[in-house]
């Protein structure tokens, strides 16, 4: 079991170091795509069935596509500009290793610190099917973030609408 | 039948409303509309006249409150004593008004069907005139001053509207306006008389205010200084003196000669102008409570007679003459008011009424036959015009007092009055004496105008050859009116006895003592005023006949058989034939002097102060001293307090600025290279915070 | 759920053979190899018949009895034609993006409903699972149309990738009633509800198919199969291949089994969309008004299988017909004419079945048309 | 081998891995001329925090609440996405670029 | 119970809130937007009329709850028979105006939505009866004015607004530091002008101004008098007023003499009478003098104008004065006949403006007598027919003929104000304003319809039937309101009762 989820991560953190480091934008994308995969794996693992498959639809149906359109909206074929990393990549470089490394260790020490669930929960949690409780928190004790969010969705569509009308 | 004879004025109204929405639409442009509503009126009015003369007495009221005004007492509660009520008031004056007003008016109207044939506004005329119609009958049934003064201001509007219906004549708007503006100084007195009357005595209605005056109400009210009565009895008189074209405010009637001939006939002899002597009538019980105006009255009636005729007899205008002959009636009736002699004004009302009506309807024949109004131009048309010269000859003799004529009656009576006021109250002597002498001059013009358009030979041959006698329609009007200037008609005593006698019937004697009964005023004359009455009217009954004889004489011998030289005479004038061709210079005055340099010229200068003193200087003004003050102030604020403190502090800021500025690319990445230092910071400073 | 874990219980025995991989690519390998290639390759034969009889031809009659074989003929030319790659091409995305429709359509396999017993995983997210992996056919048409080098390509993909992800909302937005009205993402427990029996043993808890659950349902069916005719880029919706204007689309330059692959994977998502339909609204691998379970007697679960996946299979390819039917009677709509469709027809309709079935379940407390008629409600 | 997949499947592992997504992402939004590669980075940053809600959801509460901000997260990444690429598409239209330096100033 | 003020006063905000959404392109859409919405207030007040309790003068549709708590302020809107009589012209106004500017083209919408937004401060001022919100809806009132003016107007537009925007602003802080001062003063605080108005709260205080110790209530009823003053306009704060008129667009003009004028008397009406009696008292002598002064001042102005609207506009403060007058007498009929007045007035005069407009649309010029001393106008009596005919009943309503509405009040007026021994002089030196009337109106009759047509004008177009449909009204108005008065008194007779009481 251990060793998919292992295999996810592996290709979650592959895939987004080629998201980083390749020229080639739209490379760049496709392998964004694998990382939406790898996390969608760990989402299943950590006992987010339903966020894996949202997270696929989301991410993989919707914003993938989007940014591959947008893509090739913008480079036309004939001129395409896809490497375009820039030159100074040093402070980048060591600003988000430092990120990694304080994120890391900050987050590792507080964890250290708190109590834990023992694993038969864990297990058990994970075993949950979790589309049930999830729409009843939507609706439930999370129903204004929710009706916020609807809120927010519609005006992005209509905005983008607006913006993207032809003149 | 006092509900019943408000018909007789909304008749006419329903015609006008008719006439002036669809009047256009109509056959015949509706003129049958206004006539058939004129007879309607004339044919309710006539049981309340038979009435009277069946029981020598009617009197009838009723009264709707109009506006309610609800007024608080003192203690809190809300009470109706401000309300305006107002009512129909039929008595016998009302009567004899009705019957007269609606008979003549539906003559004339009969006979405007042919005169103003074919007319380009026939419609609006019958429109207008069936509102006058309306006013005047609304006037005479009011039994309240409030609702006198409305119809009596309608009748000016309808006056207006008629006398400027050729409106594309500047002479004819220009004679509108002047009878409108006018008649309304009038009328403004006239209604400020009422507000004081409402003052005084809480009411307008005229019997309540004869109660009053029989109580002894309002003799120890002031108003503006004056005592209350006399101020609302000058009021009065004022509006009296605006309609019926009194001395000093006679000018505009000869202008209004400018409208069609019927509405001369209806209008400016008949009815309107009458309407200022029947209020003068009604109120007579004020006047004569406050004693020193009921002379007014008289002077003002005598002057405006005797003015009035001298310059008639200068007129070459055929109605210009009747114009001025109104005038000089209607002065003999104010005059016969003033004297106390308010029965027989109100009879030469009446008769006047009647030949005035027939004199103008036959002026109308005509001017409609040839085309002019110039007596020069005319002569001659005896033979043409031979129903229309029958009838102006016998309403001359009526006017001129020719006896055996209904005018002969009555002016004789006012003369007479005349006489024995002057007999009574020493010093009076110019009242009867301008009487006189009016009463012959009148004799001279009305022959002279008979003697020049119908005798003699034609002065002009083309019109002459042209003129014919009226259709039927015209006449027949013509030759009624001329039965009513026979004297049998208003039989009443003349002031001797053996004619009296001959008289049967006493009908309108009877009904003016009854309302003078009404008025509170029947007062028997003592011995002695009896007895100098008799002896007065006796001798102006021979007073008048001479003069009138006189008058027809010198007529005669000058424009008929031309022994005397018009030229002659007006040589022996000398400088009053100037005077008396230019009206006494009264318009000159008027529009010359006061309205053109004294009333426009501080309107214009009101104007100038308004735009330049008041807007300019006083409220703009402030603009400029706020933008002095501003300058100044802006100086010192510019260089002092924002140049030195203020861009100061902006310098060091913007120093500052343009140091942080140089972070500030607009590239996201710049922005987020810091965001990311400032996270990782934080960050480190989390992880020292660590264990 | 009971006689799934039965079944799989009855397999335990066999599962220490392998480690649980093996299993997966078994099971994998099942899927490919004795599903979705024999359905693909029957599927362009039976294409090939169908469109013959339409137009009154014969269609292929010469390789094997009446042509039975033409599909493996076909397989392998295709296998044995050149591997042609575009000059200017993006040689990676062109070889990567086949493999994702492939991916894309034959992983959906995996939650089909063959039979109650014969469920390659009964995930308790099974629709949205379906949902989640056919989208991956997207980004491969839409890449590989890029990696093709060629305009005619890339407005192919272009047209392609918008019109499945315009379509997915009404697809998805068509499932929700029956989620409404099982209460369950779990494709084995909605099927199972829809059973029927005119004995009427289990007619309180069971409501005959779900397209006849409610009229609102009736037409979400519709609109569910006219959506998943457009995310499979099958007529009339087949403007991403439209030959009159595109040459051939997206897959202008593909070639060999890389077109193969293609050809591969539409058919298996239309064999996906079709499964669907049946799963969702047809009953599945229900027989009309009879339960096989419940006859009185038991009968061999494996004969109970065998029923339930012929039955299955007889709706999808009943379902499968139809779209194949449509292909060659209706005409290809205009990119306008799909989008408006799509956003200002199918959408607000789909909205309005998932009001009006929340609207039934809380009138008629969530019994179907079925149950009120037998007096249930 | 077994040690590393003790980690991987505990929450530090996930913890560990998101930390890589977010400093990729940093990198990546720092180091991209290209507008849509500034998303790119974003999208992965988003997803590290996904990540870290939850894996918190399950190794640290046990509840569902991680699940549910995670779903925020996505639906918020979403309308982001829409409207950014709308924005990069009108950018375009304008500038014939998406070069984000050209971005730099608040009008046209 | 439904507040049918309220609706009224934001029915056109919301119809303004409409047209501002709707499409530049589509100016007959906005034009029937605001028709609606001016339409709907309208039969709101025909509701309110058939309802309107004539034998209380207490306030009716009353709607009252807390807005600032801690200041004590109060949304109150109610109406009694001194408002309902203005509340029911502009509605009426608003609506023919509405109509009446269908030939404005250019910013059609940002016209008709500042007309809207006029007609909800218009309704604001005369529903409310706290003072902080009839403030507010004064100060509300004055912005689109001043925008109407300023855009749509003519020559020096710009002049004439910022003319008409500071001067009313100048009395609106008095107005405001009055309202502030009783609030401080009152006890306990408040700006209910009920509340105010009980008690006489004011008399015998004092006030310490620059080292004078001034009478409180007399202070107050200087500074309201001058801010309501200027609305009027009582000379000699009337500059505005011609200005404003004529530069105004029609609609503009009708609206600021039919209804914007009456605030000045109605303000006066409301606040200095109730809650300063004795103060008012002390002033009619004053406020005579002043109503004289307006009478006679506009009349001789009126007579010298050249320019057809602005006579039209002298002839406005001609007639406001009557108001004054009546107002200043203190008597029954006085007072009902300035209420009355204000009425009459309102339709009169939107008729004198909406038919200058229409002779304006038709030649764009409105000289009596042309600069260079040639005649505007002559004799179009001949080709226009029925417009000379409206004109006419206009102008006899507006000189006071007996039969049409003017007369009734200018009589009530004049019969009121003689009633009061104090003022017979005043009245009779007044009533010189009733001949002037006549005598500039009919002057201007003359000159512009009478006599030979002059052959500019030889090819005019008589009235349309939108023209026509907004005059119709007026029209009607006049006539029934000179015959039979009572539609109106009878709303206001018991309300202006009980103020009287307080003068007895």
């Amino acid at each position: 079991m251990n060793k998919v989820l292992l295999l996810a991560e592996i290709l979650t953190v592959a895939s987004a170091l080629v998201v980083g480091f390749h020229p080639n934008i739209l490379y760049a994308s496709v392998f964004l795509l694998f990382t939406f995969c790898g996390v969608a794996v760990m989402f299943l693992y950590a006992g987010a069935d339903f966020l894996a498959g949202a997270q696929i639809i989301i991410y993989v149906g919707g914003v993938t596509i989007l940014i591959l359109f947008a893509i090739m909206l913008t480079q036309w074929l004939y001129k395409i500009k896809l490497a375009d990393l820039r030159n100074k990549m040093i402070l980048p470089a060591i600003l988000s290793v430092a990120v990694a490394v304080f994120l890391y260790r900050a987050l590792h020490q507080m964890v250290a610190t708190l109590p834990l669930q023992t694993p038969e929960a864990l297990e058990k949690f994970t075993s949950t099917p979790k589309t049930a409780l999830m729409g009843h928190a939507l609706l439930g004790s999370y129903l204004l973030p929710f009706e916020a969010i609807t809120i927010l969705l519609l005006g992005a569509m209509v905005g983008a609408v607006w913006l993207a009308r032809p003149e | 039948m006092a509900q019943q004879a408000l018909l007789i004025a909304l008749f006419p109204l329903c015609a006008f409303v008719i006439q002036a929405l669809f009047g256009k639409k109509l056959p015949r442009h509706g003129d049958f509309v206004s006539v058939l509503a004129i007879f309607g009126s004339f044919v309710v009015a006539v049981p309340i006249f038979t009435k009277l003369l069946t029981q020598g007495h009617v009197f009838e009221t009723f009264q709707v409150t109009w506006m309610a005004l609800p007024g608080v007492e003192a203690s809190g509660k809300l009470n109706s004593a401000a309300n305006i009520v107002i009512g129909v008031l039929i008595n016998n004056l009302t009567a004899i008004m009705l019957i007269m007003v609606t008979l003549c008016a539906s003559l004339i109207h009969l006979f405007s069907v042919g005169y103003m044939h074919g007319e380009e506004r026939y419609h609006l005329f019958f429109a207008y005139i069936s509102l006058f119609s309306a006013g005047m009958l609304g006037l005479v049934l009011s039994d309240n001053l409030l609702t006198f003064f409305m119809c009596w201001e309608l009748m000016g509007l309808c006056s207006y509207l008629l006398i400027g219906f050729y409106y594309k004549k500047p002479s004819a708007i220009n004679a509108s306006i002047k009878a409108f503006m006018t008649t309304r100084v009038g009328d403004t007195m006239f209604f400020l008389g009422i507000a004081a009357l409402y003052y005084v005595f809480g009411t307008s209605n005229f019997m309540e205010l004869y109660k009053a005056l029989q109580q002894g109400a309002g003799h120890d009210v002031m108003i503006a200084g004056f005592p209350a009565l006399t101020f609302i009895g000058f009021m009065v008189l004022m509006g009296t003196i605006g309609k019926s074209a009194q001395f000093p405010l006679h000018v505009w009637l000869p202008d209004a000669m400018e409208g069609p001939t019927p509405v001369s006939a209806l209008i400016h002899a008949a009815t309107m102008v009458a309407a200022g002597v029947f209020l003068l009538i009604r109120m007579f019980p004020l006047l004569e409570a406050s004693h020193t105006i009921l002379p007014i009255v008289a002077y003002i009636g005598a002057i405006t007679a005797f003015l009035a005729a001298l310059i008639a007899i200068v007129q070459v205008d055929i109605k210009k003459v009747l114009a001025y002959s109104t005038i000089s009636q209607l002065g003999y009736m104010v005059m016969g008011v003033g004297v106390g002699a308010f029965a027989p004004g109100f009879m030469h009302l009446i008769t006047h009424a009647c030949f005035k009506a027939c004199l103008f309807l036959c002026s109308g024949s005509v001017i409609h036959s040839v085309h002019t109004q110039d007596m020069r131009e005319m002569g001659g048309l005896k033979s043409k015009m031979p129903i229309t010269f029958a009838t102006m000859f016998i309403a001359t003799l009526a006017i001129s007092g020719v006896p055996g004529f209904s005018g002969f009656v009555s002016k004789d009576r006012i003369l007479g009055g005349a006489l024995a006021y002057s007999m009574e109250h020493q010093g009076h002597y110019l009242i009867p004496l301008l009487g006189f002498a009016t009463a012959g001059i009148t004799a001279f013009y009305m022959f002279r105008m008979i003697y020049m358009t119908f005798f003699g030979h034609a002065r002009d041959e083309h019109k002459h050859h042209h003129a014919h006698e009226q259709p039927v329609t015209m006449t027949i009007p013509l030759m009624i009116l001329a039965c009513l200037s026979f004297a049998i008609v208003f039989a009443g005593p003349t002031g001797i006895e053996s004619i009296d006698h001959m008289m049967p019937v006493k009908w309108f004697d009877h009904a003016l003592e009854g309302a003078q009964h009404e008025m509170g005023i029947a007062e028997h004359l003592s011995p002695e005023a009896e007895a100098i009455h008799h002896h007065a009217h006796g001798l102006a009954l021979i007073l008048s006949l001479a003069v009138a004889g006189l008058g027809i004489f010198i007529s005669s011998i000058t424009y008929l058989k031309h022994i005397l030289k018009a030229e002659t005479l007006k040589k022996m004038a000398g400088p009053v034939y100037p005077l008396l061709w230019n009206k006494y210079f009264f318009d000159e005055f008027y529009i010359g002097i006061l309205i053109q340099k004294g009333l426009l010229k501080f309107n214009h200068f009101l104007a100038v102060f308004d735009d330049k003193v008041i807007d300019r200087i006083c409220v703009d003004g402030w603009r400029d001293i706020t933008m002095g003050v501003k300058s100044i102030i802006g100086r010192f604020d510019d260089v002092v307090v924002d140049r030195i403190m203020v861009d100061g502090t902006a310098d060091v800021t913007a120093g500052g600025g343009w140091v942080l500025r140089q972070f500030q690319t607009g590239k996201v990445q710049h922005y987020l290279v810091l965001t990311v230092m400032v996270i990782i910071v934080a960050l480190f400073y989390a992880n020292l915070g660590l264990k | 759920m009971v006689q799934s874990a039965q079944f799989a219980h009855s397999l335990e025995g066999w599962f220490g053979l392998l480690p649980l991989w093996g299993w997966a690519a078994v099971s994998a390998f099942i899927v490919i190899y004795f599903l979705a290639l024999p359905f693909g390759g029957l599927a362009t034969y039976i294409e090939r018949k169908i469109a013959a009889d339409m137009q009154d031809r014969i269609g292929p009659n010469r390789v094997g009895p009446i042509g039975l074989f033409q599909f493996a003929a076909d397989a392998v030319k295709m296998l044995a034609k050149e591997d042609f790659i575009p000059k200017g091409g993006d040689r990676f995305l062109f070889n990567l993006a086949p493999l994702f429709v492939v991916v894309g359509s034959c992983t959906a396999f995996a939650v089909l409903p063959l039979s109650k017993y014969l469920i390659g995983a009964d995930l308790n997210i099974g629709v949205v699972f379906i949902l989640a992996v056919t989208t991956l056919i997207a980004p491969g048409l839409l890449l590989g149309s890029w990696a093709s080098e060629n305009k005619w390509s890339l407005l192919g993909g272009l047209r392609a990738a918008s019109q499945i992800v315009s379509y997915e909302i009404p697809v998805a937005l068509s499932i929700l009633p029956i989620v409404l009205i099982s209460g369950s993402l779990q494709i084995g427990s909605i099927v199972e509800q829809q059973g029927w029996t005119v004995f009427g043993e289990n007619q309180a808890s069971y409501h005959f198919w779900n397209a006849f659950h409610n009229p609102f349902t009736f037409f979400s069916m519709f609109l569910l199969f006219i959506g998943g005719l457009a995310e499979t880029n099958r007529i009339p919706f087949d403007l991403p291949e439209a030959e009159s204007e595109l040459v051939s689309g997206f897959n202008t330059e593909f070639s060999g089994m890389r077109f193969g692959l293609y050809a591969l994977g539409e058919f298996c998502d239309v064999f996906v969309m079709s499964a669907m339909v049946t799963a969702l609204y047809l009953g599945g691998w229900h027989i009309p008004f009879l339960d096989i379970e419940k006859l009185g007697f038991a009968l061999p679960t494996a004969l109970v299988a065998f029923v339930q996946f012929h039955m299955f299979m007889i709706k999808t390819l009943l379902v499968v017909f139809v779209v194949m039917w449509l292909r060659w009677t209706l005409p290809r709509l205009r990119v306008d004419q799909l989008m408006g469709m799509c956003w200002k027809g199918l959408l607000p309709l789909a909205f309005f079945n998932i009001l009006g079935t929340a609207l039934w379940m809380w009138v008629f407390k969530g019994q179907s048309l079925m149950q009120l008629l037998a007096g249930h409600g | 081998m077994n040690h590393l997949m003790q980690f991987s499947s505990s929450l530090q592992g996930y913890l560990a891995v998101g930390a890589m997504l977010f400093s990729l992402g940093i990198f990546c939004v720092l180091t991209r001329k290209n507008a849509i590669g500034i998303l790119l980075g974003i999208e992965l940053i988003l997803n590290a925090a996904a990540i870290n809600f939850v894996a918190f959801s399950k190794f640290r509460t046990g509840l569902i609440d991680g699940q549910i901000v995670a779903l925020f997260i996505m639906l918020i990444a979403a309308a982001e996405a829409a409207v950014a690429l709308a924005v990069i598409l009108r950018f375009y239209r304008l500038k014939q670029t998406i070069d984000a330096d050209e971005a730099s100033i608040m009008r046209n | 119970m439904f507040p049918i003020l309220s609706v009224m006063t934001y029915i056109p905000l919301l119809g303004m809130i409409v047209i501002l959404a709707l499409p530049r392109n589509n100016p007959n859409l906005v034009r029937w937007v605001a028709v609606v919405a001016t339409a709907l207030p309208l039969a709101l007040g025909v509701y309110l009329y058939m309802h309107f309790d004539r034998t209380t003068a207490s306030m009716q549709f009353v709607e009252q709850f807390d807005w600032i708590k801690p200041f004590n302020i109060q949304y109150y809107m109610g109406i009694d028979g001194l408002s309902i009589p203005m509340v029911l012209l502009t509605v009426l106004l608003s609506f023919l105006c509405i109509i009446a500017s269908w030939g404005i083209e250019n910013g059609v919408k940002g016209y008709y939505a500042m007309f809207l937004f006029l007609e909800t401060g218009m309704m604001g001022v005369f529903c409310a009866l706290d003072f902080f919100l009839f403030f507010l809806f004064w100060e509300i009132m004055l912005l689109p004015m001043y925008f109407l003016i300023g855009i749509w107007g003519g020559k020096e537009k710009v002049y004439a607004a910022i003319k008409f925007f500071l001067y009313t602003l100048f009395g609106s802080v008095l107005m405001l530091l009055v309202m502030v001062g009783m609030y401080y003063y009152s006890e306990p605080h408040t700006f209910n002008l009920l509340q105010l108005a009980q008690g006489h709260q004011f008399v015998g205080k004092t006030i310490a101004l620059f080292g004078y110790s001034l009478p409180l209530d007399k202070l107050f009823w200087i500074g309201l008098f001058i801010g309501f003053a200027i609305k009027v306009p009582v000379w000699p704060f009337h500059t505005w007023l011609p200005w404003a008129h004529v530069e105004a667009p029609t609609a503009v003009s009708v609206i600021l003499a039919g209804v914007l004028l009456k605030m000045g008397t109605y303000g006066i009406l409301r606040m200095n009478y109730p809650i300063l009696p004795e103060a008012t008292l002390w002033a009619s002598n004053f406020m005579m003098i002043l109503g004289v002064i307006n009478i006679l001042y506009g009349a001789f102005c009126a007579m010298a104008q050249k320019d057809l609207k602005k006579l039209v506009a002298y002839s406005s403060v001609s007639h406001m004065g009557y108001v004054i007058v009546g107002m200043a007498s203190f008597t029954t009929a006085g007072v009902n006949g300035a209420v009355l007045q204000m009425f009459n007035h309102g339709t009169s005069t939107a008729m004198l403006f909406l038919l200058v407009g229409i002779i304006y649309d038709r030649v764009h010029h409105r000289w009596i007598v042309k600069p260079d001393g040639s005649k505007g106008f002559g004799g179009i009596a001949s080709v226009v027919p029925v417009y000379t005919g409206v004109m006419a009943i206009a102008l006899f309503a507006s000189l006071g003929l007996p039969g049409l509405s003017g007369f009734i009040s200018e009589a009530l007026v004049f019969l009121g104000a003689f009633s009061n021994p104090k003022f017979q002089t005043y009245v009779v030196i007044g009533s010189l304003g009733i001949l002037l009337g006549a005598a500039y109106l009919l002057w201007m009759f003359m000159r512009v319809f009478l006599g030979p047509l002059n052959e500019e004008h030889k090819d005019l177009k008589d009235m349309n039937w939108r023209e026509t449909f907004t005059l119709i009204p007026l029209c009607v108005l006049v006539i029934v309101l000179g015959v039979y008065p009572m539609p109106v008194l009878n709303l206001m007779g018991s309300t202006l009762a009980k103020l009287l009481t307080l003068f007895s």
